[in-house]
């Protein structure tokens, strides 16, 4: 399964060492975690819900890796998102891909977390000092994601 | 027909329910058509959320795409993942 | 220390774990790792052996990070090389950086690899069927380093 | 002057040596006059490495950078890590 959603956190190293387990085809592997911060827009952040779209969320993580495995050359790629409560330092979100040669994992890791950022249905609710909010969206992710645009 | 409605983040908030099945009236064929008849229904926080996305059976969709009969449609603010 | 030479396998969970160690400013980890492929030039590789300049590859290293961090806001960042002898699917290099955006993060750690390739003194020697032979510098590297000139 | 002369990879392979300490004559002023000086003196490998790399004081250098008394100079194939 090349994306998860779940509530449980996970580990960096047993991710990628499965990803890549048994094959030496794999010259590079580029990563990506995102994580809880504690300071959002100018407000302290001490906890933070992400809520998701069960059964659409899969579907659009797995259109986007198939998208960047028609655009690049890649062994596999990964995606785990978290859903529920965390706070801040908490891993959020995996991106890991392999392949050959690196400029091939860098770019197809970039693109897929610009594409998860626009089009994977999660909504972050971040507690603060004045209360809970729902995150907006940064209009520097419609900026990032239409780079790929072709 | 019959077409089952979701929503999410804030606007199941405003809305105080996260979906809704219900019979849509003869002569509303596409999304946008369906979000304006449910504002006029009660449902006016799907006017007030600034650039409120679309999505039809689990695919991201726009105000123009057809709605058909057993439908999933579903309204919520941009994401906000990652 | 942001930099080290070691022959010793890494941890990459525990290398990023301590990178952004208590910081909870961090929103974004990239990182990247160099596998030991079985196949380079079209021969298979069974060993491989790396040599470097002591002294020279930390200061080149620790100058290359200096330089991203000038360009980009990035709270950390960290250079791991191997030297020594490895096997196919052992792990060479990893470059990890936090920052509090992706953007950043990204673009840093491919500009720390791109400049890796070409600037910290080590070479390569693999053992193929053929016999061993020492592995040829690639031109597309000098170009992906030359995108970041300004 | 005396220095110190450093070789790497294939370069020392082909010269059968990683290091030598050497009296220089009067009149090598820079890298490459240098590395003309030690072909010259039975070390032709330094002429036949394509793309051949130097460093003077472990830092990437010019065959137009100057050699002083004392610096540590590297010769080297083009670097391959990562």
């Amino acid at each position: 399964m090349p994306v998860r959603v779940q509530q449980e956190d996970f580990d960096l190293s047993s991710e990628v060492a499965q990803l890549r387990a048994g094959d030496a085809r794999v010259g590079a592997v580029a990563a990506f975690v995102g994580l809880v911060r504690d300071m959002n827009e100018g407000a302290g952040v001490s906890e933070m819900a992400l809520e998701h779209y069960p059964g659409m969320t899969e579907k659009a993580l797995e259109a986007i890796v198939a998208e960047a495995r028609g655009r690049w050359d890649l062994f596999d790629a990964l995606v785990v998102h978290r859903v529920g409560t965390l706070q801040p330092q908490d891993q959020i979100v995996l991106v890991a891909v392999t392949s050959a040669h690196r400029g091939e994992a860098f770019a197809a890791c970039e693109f897929i977390m610009d594409y998860l950022k626009t089009r994977a249905p999660f909504w972050k609710r971040e507690v603060t000092p004045a209360g809970a909010r729902w995150v907006d969206a940064r209009e520097s992710d419609e900026g990032a994601a239409a780079r790929w645009a072709r | 027909m019959s077409v089952r409605i979701l929503y999410f983040a804030s606007l199941r908030e405003h809305l105080g329910m996260g979906s809704e099945e219900l019979e849509l009236p003869e002569g509303l064929g596409t999304v946008g058509e369906l979000r304006a008849w449910l504002t006029s229904q009660g449902r006016e926080a799907l006017a007030a959320v600034p650039n409120l996305r679309f999505a039809v059976n689990q695919e991201m969709a726009r105000a123009s795409d057809p709605v058909l009969d057993g439908d999933e449609v579903a309204f919520f603010p941009p994401v906000t993942g990652g």
